[in-house]
């Protein structure tokens, strides 16, 4: 079963990418759609057969790499974590699939964008069921390599290239770290299956290797490595520049991917490695404060925003910033809980993003739209869902699982519990505010695009609306439904031994012993949130823009996304550049050219030419260099060697 | 033993002086002449050492035949002595520094020269003693023992005329030559034709004289 | 089978093939189409040999295999002697998995002087097979120089460019290194009494020595890896190359210096490899970042690729002297994927100079518009040379970097950096010459890979994937001799104690 | 008076053929006149070397020593000997259409030949100092006189003179520490030498300035550097048939008397001469390396690259022992051939009926001559020493033995001047195979059936010489092996 | 006032590098240059006969004797390419005997 929602994703994408050709647009539609169909009724069969018949199991499929000591295999591992991961993308991937036929209805390379798509579910299928590290890392970095193609899918375009390219390029950077990381497993566990590692992780806690030369806690070490995989994979702040830019993808990509599922890989990550991490206080602690510090400034970044996916995208981010200080505080479960919600709510406000895309014949800034909720009022309410689920307002999914993070983050009690809490508070009121603030100017006012843009706006077709439906039910109710199970009283006995949190640790009991203002702040800040948007976009239009001249400098720096990717280029990417011809010119063509290969055939031409000018036809010097000769040798016999 | 002594100064003295002179002097000839006085003086030293007809044979051989095909060759060739200009000086001072030291290298070693230790053993052919010879001694090694060297001696000779021979010899086209051969083994068939000449006819074409 | 002498055979078969072109006769293109057929076929037929090797090989066996034996150079204890274990078995037959796809990428790319050419190649052949197979040092000498003459030719003649100045680069340099290798031989022929390589390898050297020898092999290897920084004539010769001398310079002639520190260095040469290894990781990791570097300011396709070879190597060369299990067999899994890989990518640059006559990056671009078979193998190549799990260049680049660390993380930290910084310059490559729009018209007017190309890239890709997905096929055979090796290293420390690092 | 007993001339058979047919061929150019006389001459020439090859193959190769102890034939003596019979004939056999092209075909020429290798077998043969000047000098008469064999070309002529005036300078020096080491030993025997040198802690001054004039005399004799300079000059001189001639011959008996000289009566002295022989082995070798690159006249390529060879087999000689020795006769086997093949391809190079010389002549022969231009390129990766070529077998010994002699830095420098010089013999490789053919077209055919079969010879013995390199190697090793008793 | 080895042999010494001087420090003449050669070997047979003398043994007198014999073979021919080389170029300035260089 596991297998086969595993792999079917992977037939349909190689039946569409190769007979593409053969099989046409639509049957590549056919073809993927219905492999992630039954691929997701296998998910959730498997969801079902784990989380009430507790079928945990390893399927093993057959051995990859054996070297030394070092054995790998395919390998499924089946346990609530990934069962609900694999409900999950199947359902959402497929939805996603759907909705895409229609979104690129017209688009000449579908078989391909089709394929992707089923690839990119296959691999992230192998993430959330890997067994070991390196599986993971083959799904981590297959993700990756999907939303390379998938961002870069409109490849006559530049910027849709660049930001492809930087997409794959940042994650690597954290798939560096990671990559370390699971070295260093290697190194102090001796094995790489995610079994035997747990099981060692409480004898391996306090003890310390030699890092960089350095004395370091090897556990914290490791997973602070391997958190910054995570913080790559997951667009956590530092690591998070290639997720606005890659909104150059098609909107499905985004739901999909940068919404739905591969963004949510690292928390996947954290929540799965907790046996580790439990044992490494000083690496949670970084996950809180790296978590933390995402939502809040992702949330600022948000309000600044004038493209409609990159309002989206910044909220992705500190929503995941949310996640993994949920994750830092023990509370796995409520991380993934909203890791759950956040897919369907975000999903559905990237693809309602896309159905006002779709409508406005590809416009994505919102300053030239407005008052559309008349012309498509389906995607209208749906946007309205997803952006109360997002805002945290009952009884909307975002509210159980966003509450139970908050009121975990100040349970624990530590100071970056409450760090963490205070931002995400705040990151709250923000998140409210720039959803309302998209909501409004893309659906109230007077409309701003030109006529010609809007006599062609009309609602999508049946082939997007469905799956909006399914998603705003997802949004609606997956909160209440999922409660129980994933992070109420259910939970203990849905988690199993798939997440482990110390008895020190509060994780997401302590939730339940907050005092009240703790789980209404939450709420009030989004309720606030929801009225300064009302205020400034609705009620008195100009207040944006004269807060916004007011405060220039803070404005443009929010706008300017804190300036990080200037940074970046700045101290990273030009300067590579310039070394890199530096290095070629100076160092390859100057130094080691100079004084190895070129410099010594010149010296030995040079040599050369003064050799046989000694040669000078003249006997009398002939005759000279052998008396010469002579004369040496005699010397040296009489007088050095004193024979 | 005074005068030995005294022979020893003049001969070498007078050898080494001309021995300057034959590099030094500007005329050929005049070089020529001077290494035949160093051969002179040379064998006077060979007569102080016992080897007279070494001596004899420098004298006759060297003074005789090849000083002599010196100064012929040095007429023969008919050099414009007025352009031989000598840029010697410029490396002049190197050159004498290496001589120099090299002289100096070789006196030294020599005022201290030392024989091996079992040197008396070794003798290949020891002097036979007052009652023969040095002429006579000589002879006797020479084509019993040393009649390898000898016969190879005899072939060196033999290169050395034909290379004088091949390269100098230069038979010129216009130049009538006998040949002796073609002249000896001349049969009478050849040369004479006996030809009828009829009364006021004269010889006909095809017979013609040759 | 195993009476008949089936190294030689693999060996040597190729030159049968070469006296079959010399003797044809005929017009021009008769000749021309005869020795293209005739160069194909035998290199099939080796190629299909060397497979019966791969089946009939003991793969629990550490002990050379397929041995054959013969009189030589009598009395001087140097004989014929070839085998092979599981470190060679894969250099071989990439060897003549290579030379089939040479032959067929140079089926119309090659229209002067076809015959020398096809010759030059099977001469090549023999060499590079006999190099693996070789357990005599003089044999092992003979082949490794004899190497430069075919490759010295097909640079210079068919070559491009600075031909010239690349084909003596190419040469000078890399004999420059070999001939200390020479005198090393040498030396351990005066050691153990006799050239052969198996008594040498069960040999104990006196550490003193052992320093020098193992410099003197260094100096060779390091050269063909190679290394930074002697590494500067490997762009040159690359671009100057025709594209199947590029393929085989990439797939094999780089190889002979990681074959040569597996084989030689580390297990005969112990205690200095454990005193040099700091100096191989230094070069190594600084190769990784340099060159990738360098690869990234890189305007011509195939110096870029020429470049990341040289940066990939480094991974071979730390997981070599890791001397740990993972990083020699990371090294030799590394070894094979990039002797595929890279050639592939440069039989993908060999695909496009056929059509446009140019390496210039610029002067390509939007090809994925025209050509999207030929877009999609030179994505999964630069996948694969990027290292992405799934393809042969991740599994080599990872179990080499999981040695690594064991040994010392530094070495692992910068050296995975590399990884980042492949995918910089290959993505870079790509998107230049793939993406974008099409802006020069004769692009416009190329087709999309034959018949011909296809068949070429279509087994590459197998392999790649093969050893992306199951390399156990290619772990287990090699892991006897890999095994042995760390024995044979650990026993030489044992008896050897404190002489080498521990005591400084 | 006794008479003295006849000395065993069977020993010295072959020299008196040599001697003998020599003079009888003159005899028999006399009488034939000029213009048969030389074709005829000279091909009777090769046979009779060809018959005291023969005559040497049949020896057993014990020792004997004859002629009062002047005369010595062993193992090494065969070896070398057939070594310097082949050189003659190939020379022989490549100067016959060359001569008759270039208007100097006289039958004196064979005959010199035949005295001059007469001079090498004695030689080689040489077991007194005296029989060791006479042969020498025997042999480099006759060689001044083939130099300036074409006599009315101020080159030629030119060459002989600067042969002469360095030869006589350096066999004067030879004379002179001759007369030393006959003076502080009392012999000039090889065998009386060798019993009563050394012993002593620090041999006398004047033993070692002796050999040190001794070396310079064999030194000049195999062009070792410094005693090189006339080498260049003379090769481009002379006409190419004497080049090749000049190349192999004298250069292979002068190396192999010097070895029986060096590891024979000297041999308690190793130490010393060994610093002369490193000296003048790392000098050849360099010197051979770098002036070669900047030449254009083949000819005189090939002068500095048998300079930097020489360097090579000396190595063999500097280490002194069995090995060196073997290394030394491989190394001049190899020579040999690959010399021998190169000048057969020299002696090709005509164009319009004139011989060309320069290097850039030879662009493009891949395209106009491809079997040419595979031999030449098969002799030039020979000599640069790559293998499988027969070149690098002959590198191999030389450089086994310098390593088991412990001169690693001789080695070492070995091996980087090989690499160097291998760039003057790639770059000819480089223009036949790279360049398009040259401005003048490609070379006159019918070069000579003779020629092309030297040629075709020689490059198959190099070429495949990897594949039963027994003979030549047992027997060195035998050679040498003569010369270690014991 | 003892004349013994040493003397000799300095005069042979002496007239040896008389010898090579001539042959290295002539400019003007190639038959001066096979003077000197000569002197060279006249200085060796000084030395062959003082050895012979003093040591009381023949050899070094044989010895000279094949000098000179060979000596003046060499004198022949070395005069014969002289002439020739005259012959060719009209002069035989030592100076001059450079066609053939580098």
């Amino acid at each position: 079963m596991a297998i086969l929602a595993v792999f079917l994703p992977l037939l349909g994408a190689v039946v569409a990418g190769f007979f593409g050709r053969v099989i046409g647009d639509r049957g590549a539609q056919v073809v993927t759609c219905s492999c992630l169909g039954v691929a997701a009724i296998c998910g959730l069969l498997v969801f079902n057969d784990i989380a009430v018949w507790h079928h945990t199991a390893i399927v093993p499929v057959f051995t990859w790499i054996d070297a030394g000591q070092l054995k790998i295999a395919w390998a499924l591992k089946l346990d609530a974590l990934s069962a609900v991961m694999l409900a999950m993308v199947t359902v959402v991937s497929f939805v996603i699939h759907v909705y895409s036929i229609g979104y690129m209805a017209g688009d000449p390379s579908i078989p391909r964008f089709m394929s992707y798509l089923s690839l990119f579910t296959f691999f992230m299928l192998m993430l959330v069921t890997s067994s070991n590290f390196v599986q993971l890392f083959f799904g981590w970095e297959g993700v990756g390599l999907c939303s390379y193609l998938l961002v870069g899918f409109w490849y006559d375009r530049p910027r849709a290239n660049a930001a492809a390219i930087k997409a794959f390029v940042v994650n690597r950077i954290g798939d560096f770290g990671f990559s370390v990381g699971i070295f260093a497993v290697y190194y102090l566990f001796g094995t790489l299956d995610f079994g035997p590692v747990f099981g060692g992780a409480a004898g391996m806690a306090g003890k310390t290797m030699v890092f960089l030369g350095m004395h370091v806690d090897a556990l914290t070490v490791t997973c602070i490595l391997l958190f910054i995989g995570a913080m790559g994979k997951s667009a956590q702040i530092g690591l998070h520049v290639w997720l606005p830019d890659a909104m150059e993808g098609p909107t499905p990509v985004s739901a999909l991917i940068h919404a739905a599922t591969m963004v949510t890989a690292g928390v996947f990550m954290v929540a799965r490695l907790s046996p580790m991490f439990e044992y490494a206080p000083i690496a949670l602690n970084t996950v809180t404060v790296v978590g933390g510090t995402t939502a809040l400034f992702a949330a600022t970044v948000g309000i600044a925003q004038n493209d409609i996916k990159r309002v989206i995208a910044y909220s992705t981010c500190s929503q995941l910033g949310y996640m993994f200080f949920a994750a830092g505080v023990s509370a796995y479960q409520a991380s993934i809980f909203h890791l759950m919600t956040h897919a369907f709510f975000k999903a559905l406000l990237f693809l309602s993003a896309g159905s006002v895309i779709h409508a406005m014949s590809g416009e994505q800034d919102m300053r030239k739209m407005g008052g559309l909720g008349r012309l498509i009022p389906i995607t209208y309410v749906v946007m309205w869902i997803g952006s109360l689920a997002l805002a945290g307002i009952p009884p909307f999914a975002g509210y159980f699982s966003k509450d139970m993070i908050l009121e975990a983050a100040y349970a624990s009690g530590s100071e970056v519990g409450e760090y963490a809490f205070v931002l995400g508070c705040f990151a709250a009121f923000l998140t409210a505010l720039y959803s309302w603030r998209l909501l409004f100017l893309t659906f109230h006012g007077e409309p701003r695009a030109d006529h010609e843009t809007l006599h062609h706006v009309h609602e999508s077709p049946k082939v997007m609306l469905i799956p909006l439906y399914v998603l705003s039910a997802g949004a609606l109710v997956m909160g209440a439904l999922g409660y129980h199970w994933l992070v109420g009283a259910g939970a203990k006995e849905f988690w199993g031994n798939a997440i482990v949190v110390l008895p020190q640790h509060a994780g997401i009991a302590g939730a339940e012993r907050v005092p009240v203002w703790v789980s209404t702040l939450p709420l009030v800040a989004g309720l606030i949130g929801i009225a300064v948007a009302w205020y400034a976009y609705i009620r008195r239009p100009s207040v944006p823009g004269e807060t916004a001249r007011a405060f220039e400098p803070i404005y443009l720096f929010l706008l300017n996304k804190w300036y990080f990717d200037e940074i970046y280029n700045f101290i990273f990417v030009r300067p590579a550049f310039w070394v890199a011809r530096l290095l070629w010119r100076r160092g390859d063509g100057t130094v080691i050219d100079g004084f190895g290969p070129d410099g010594v055939s010149e010296v030995t031409g040079d040599l050369s030419v003064r050799a046989s000018r000694l040669q000078s036809g003249y006997v009398f010097q002939y005759a000279f260099a052998m008396v010469i000769g002579v004369a040496i040798f005699v010397s040296w016999f009489l007088f050095w060697r004193s024979t | 033993m005074i005068v030995q002594a005294i022979c020893f100064y003049i001969f070498s003295a007078i050898a080494v002086a001309s021995g300057v002179m034959v590099i030094a002097a500007r005329n050929p000839v005049h070089s020529v002449l001077f290494l035949i006085l160093a051969f002179f003086n040379a064998a006077g030293l060979f007569v102080l050492m016992g080897a007279e007809f070494l001596a004899m044979i420098l004298v006759i051989v060297y003074v005789g035949a090849v000083a002599v095909l010196f100064l012929f060759v040095v007429m023969m060739l008919d050099i414009d002595f007025a352009q031989l200009r000598s840029g010697a000086v410029r490396y002049l001072p190197i050159g004498a520094t290496v001589g120099i030291i090299l002289a100096v290298e070789l006196v030294l070693m020599f005022a201290a020269w030392v024989f091996a230790p079992e040197v008396g053993q070794a003798l290949a052919a020891p002097m036979p003693g007052a009652h023969v010879t040095n002429t006579a001694a000589l002879g006797d090694l020479l084509y019993t023992k040393y009649v390898y060297a000898f016969q190879a001696a005899g072939i060196i000779l033999l290169i050395a005329m034909i290379g004088a021979i091949v390269l100098t010899l230069r038979h010129k086209p216009d130049v009538r030559r006998q040949k002796i051969g073609v002249q000896v083994s001349r049969r009478r068939t050849e040369t004479i034709a006996l030809v009828k000449v009829k009364a006021r006819e004269g010889i006909g074409e095809e017979e013609g004289v040759r | 089978m195993s009476s008949w002498p089936l190294l030689s055979l693999v060996t040597f078969l190729p030159l049968l093939g070469v006296a079959l072109i010399l003797i044809l006769r005929g017009d021009e293109a008769a000749t021309t189409r005869n020795a293209r057929w005739i160069a194909l076929w035998t290199s099939l037929v080796v190629m299909a040999l060397s497979f019966v090797l791969w089946a009939d090989f003991d793969t629990n066996s550490a002990n050379f295999q397929f041995v054959e034996q013969g009189v030589w150079l009598p009395g001087l204890h140097i004989a014929y002697h070839m085998g092979i274990d599981g470190i060679s078995l894969f250099f071989v037959l990439l060897s003549t998995i290579l030379t089939p796809i040479c032959v067929v990428a140079s089926w119309t790319a090659i229209t002067r002087r076809v015959k020398e050419y096809m010759i030059a190649f099977l001469v090549l052949e023999t060499f590079m097979v006999g190099i693996f197979c070789a357990l005599d040092f003089i044999i092992f000498y003979m082949f490794f120089e004899g190497v430069l003459i075919p490759m010295f030719l097909i640079i210079g003649v068919w070559g491009h460019g600075r031909r010239v100045y690349a084909a003596f680069k190419f040469f000078l340099y890399t004999l420059l290194g070999s001939v200390v290798m020479l005198l090393a031989i040498l030396a351990i022929y005066f050691q153990t009494g006799t050239t052969d390589i198996v008594t040498a390898l069960n040999h104990n050297f006196p550490p003193a020595l052992q320093t020098w020898l193992w410099l003197a092999f260094f100096a060779s290897f390091a050269v063909k890896v190679p290394m930074w920084p002697v590494h500067t004539w490997l762009p040159d010769a690359h671009v100057e190359a025709p594209t199947a001398g590029s393929v085989i310079l990439a797939g094999i002639l780089l190889k002979l210096g990681g074959y040569g520190f597996i084989r030689f260095s580390l297990p005969m040469l112990p205690d200095a490899s454990a005193l040099f290894a700091p100096l191989i990781y230094t070069l190594s990791v600084v190769a990784i970042i340099y060159t990738s570097l360098v690869a990234l300011a890189q305007q011509d396709m195939k110096k870029l690729i020429a470049y990341s070879s040289v940066a990939h190597m480094g991974f071979v060369t730390i997981g070599i002297f890791t001397g740990t299990p993972e990083g020699m067999q990371g090294a030799m899994i590394q070894m094979l994927s990039h002797g595929i890989v890279s050639a592939a990518l440069f039989l993908c640059v060999g695909v496009v100079y056929d059509r446009l006559h140019t390496l210039e990056i610029a002067r390509y671009g939007g090809l994925v518009h025209n050509m999207p078979k030929y877009a999609f193998v030179f994505m999964l190549f630069t996948l694969a040379s990027m290292g992405l799990p799934g393809t042969s260049g991740f599994v080599g680049e990872f179990l080499s970097m999981i040695g690594a660390f064991k040994i010392n993380t530094w070495v692992a930290f910068l050296g995975t950096t590399g990884t980042i910084l492949s995918a910089c310059y290959m993505l870079y490559l790509y998107r230049r010459i793939i993406f974008g729009t099409i802006t020069h018209d004769d692009l416009r007017a190329m087709l999309d890979l034959n018949r011909r190309e296809v068949a070429i890239f279509a087994p590459m890709i197998a392999i790649v994937l093969w050893m992306g997905i199951y390399p156990s096929s290619f772990l287990h055979p090699m892991q006897p001799a890999i095994t042995h090796i760390i024995q044979h290293i650990e026993a030489a420390r044992q008896t050897a104690p404190d002489t080498s690092l521990a005591s400084r | 008076m006794p008479i003295a007993p006849l000395p065993n001339l069977l020993a010295a058979l072959p020299e008196i053929f040599l001697a003998v047919a020599a003079m009888a061929l003159l005899i028999l150019g006399v009488f034939q006149g000029e213009a048969r006389a030389a074709k005829e001459v000279s091909w009777l020439s090769v046979v009779v070397l060809v018959v005291a090859i023969f005559m040497v193959g049949a020896q057993n190769g014990v020792r004997h020593v004859t002629l009062a102890g002047m005369f010595i034939t062993d193992g090494y003596s065969i070896f070398a000997k057939i070594l310097v019979l082949i050189g003659s004939a190939f020379s022989l056999i490549l100067s016959i259409r060359y001569n008759e092209r270039e208007n100097i075909s006289r039958f004196e020429f064979p005959v010199l030949v035949l005295l001059s290798t007469t001079g090498m077998l004695m030689m080689i043969s040489a077991n007194d100092l005296l029989a060791l000047y006479l042969g020498l000098e025997l042999q480099s008469l006759a060689l001044y006189i083939v130099a300036s064999f074409d006599r009315d070309s101020a080159r030629s002529s030119e060459a002989g003179l600067k042969y002469f005036v360095l030869g006589a300078l350096a066999s004067g020096m030879m004379l002179f520490g001759i007369s030393m080491i006959y003076g502080f030993a009392g012999s000039t025997g090889f065998d009386t030498l060798a019993a009563h040198l050394g012993g002593q802690a620090t041999p006398s001054a004047g033993l070692v300035v002796g050999i040190v004039f001794l070396i310079v005399g064999m030194a000049f004799k195999i062009s070792a550097v410094p005693f090189h300079m006339w080498t260049p000059d003379v090769y481009e001189g002379a006409p190419t048939p004497v080049t090749a001639f000049f190349s192999v011959a004298p250069k292979i008996a002068a190396m192999a008397l010097f070895v029986r000289v060096m590891v024979g009566p000297f041999h308690t002295l190793l130490f010393e001469w060994r610093q002369v022989i490193w000296a003048i082995a790392v000098a050849s070798m360099i010197l051979g390396a770098l002036a070669a690159i900047n030449q254009r006249n083949i000819k005189r390529l090939m002068a500095y690259s048998s300079i930097g060879h020489m360097g090579y087999a000396l190595i063999g000689l500097a280490a002194g022992n069995a090995i060196g020795v073997r290394g030394v006769l491989i190394y001049l086997a190899i020579y040999l051939f690959m010399n021998v093949g190169t000048f057969a391809v020299i002696l090709s190079m005509r164009r319009g009926g004139k011989m060309v010389e320069g290097i850039e002549d030879l662009a493009g022969l891949s395209r106009t001559q491809p079997a040419m231009a595979l031999a030449l390129g098969i002799f030039m990766f020979s000599l640069a020493g790559i293998p499988p070529m027969a070149g690098f077998f002959a590198k191999l010994y030389v450089f086994m033995a310098a390593i088991d002699s412990g001169l690693n830095v001789l080695a070492v420098i070995g091996v980087v001047t090989s690499v160097v010089s291998a760039y003057y013999y790639v770059r000819i490789v480089k223009l036949m195979y790279f360049d398009e053919p040259a401005a003048g077209g490609a070379f006159d055919r019918h070069i000579g059936v003779e020629v092309n079969a030297v040629l075709m010879v020689a490059s198959i013995i190099i070429m495949f010489f990897f594949l039963y390199p027994a003979p030549v190697v047992a027997g060195a090793e035998a050679a040498s092996a003569a010369l270690f008793p014991g | 006032m003892e004349i013994g080895l040493a003397h000799y042999l300095i005069v042979a010494a002496i007239l040896f590098t008389l010898g090579i001087f001539g042959i290295f420090l002539n400019r003007k003449n190639v038959i001066v240059i096979l003077m000197s050669i000569e002197l060279m070997l006249l200085a060796v047979n000084i030395n062959f006969v003082a050895f012979s003398s003093f040591l009381g043994d023949m050899v070094g007198q044989v010895f000279a004797m094949f000098v000179l014999t060979v000596a003046a073979a060499e004198a022949a021919i070395g005069l014969a390419i002289v002439v020739i080389y005259f012959r060719n170029r009209g002069t035989i300035a030592v100076a001059d005997i450079n066609l053939m260089k580098g």
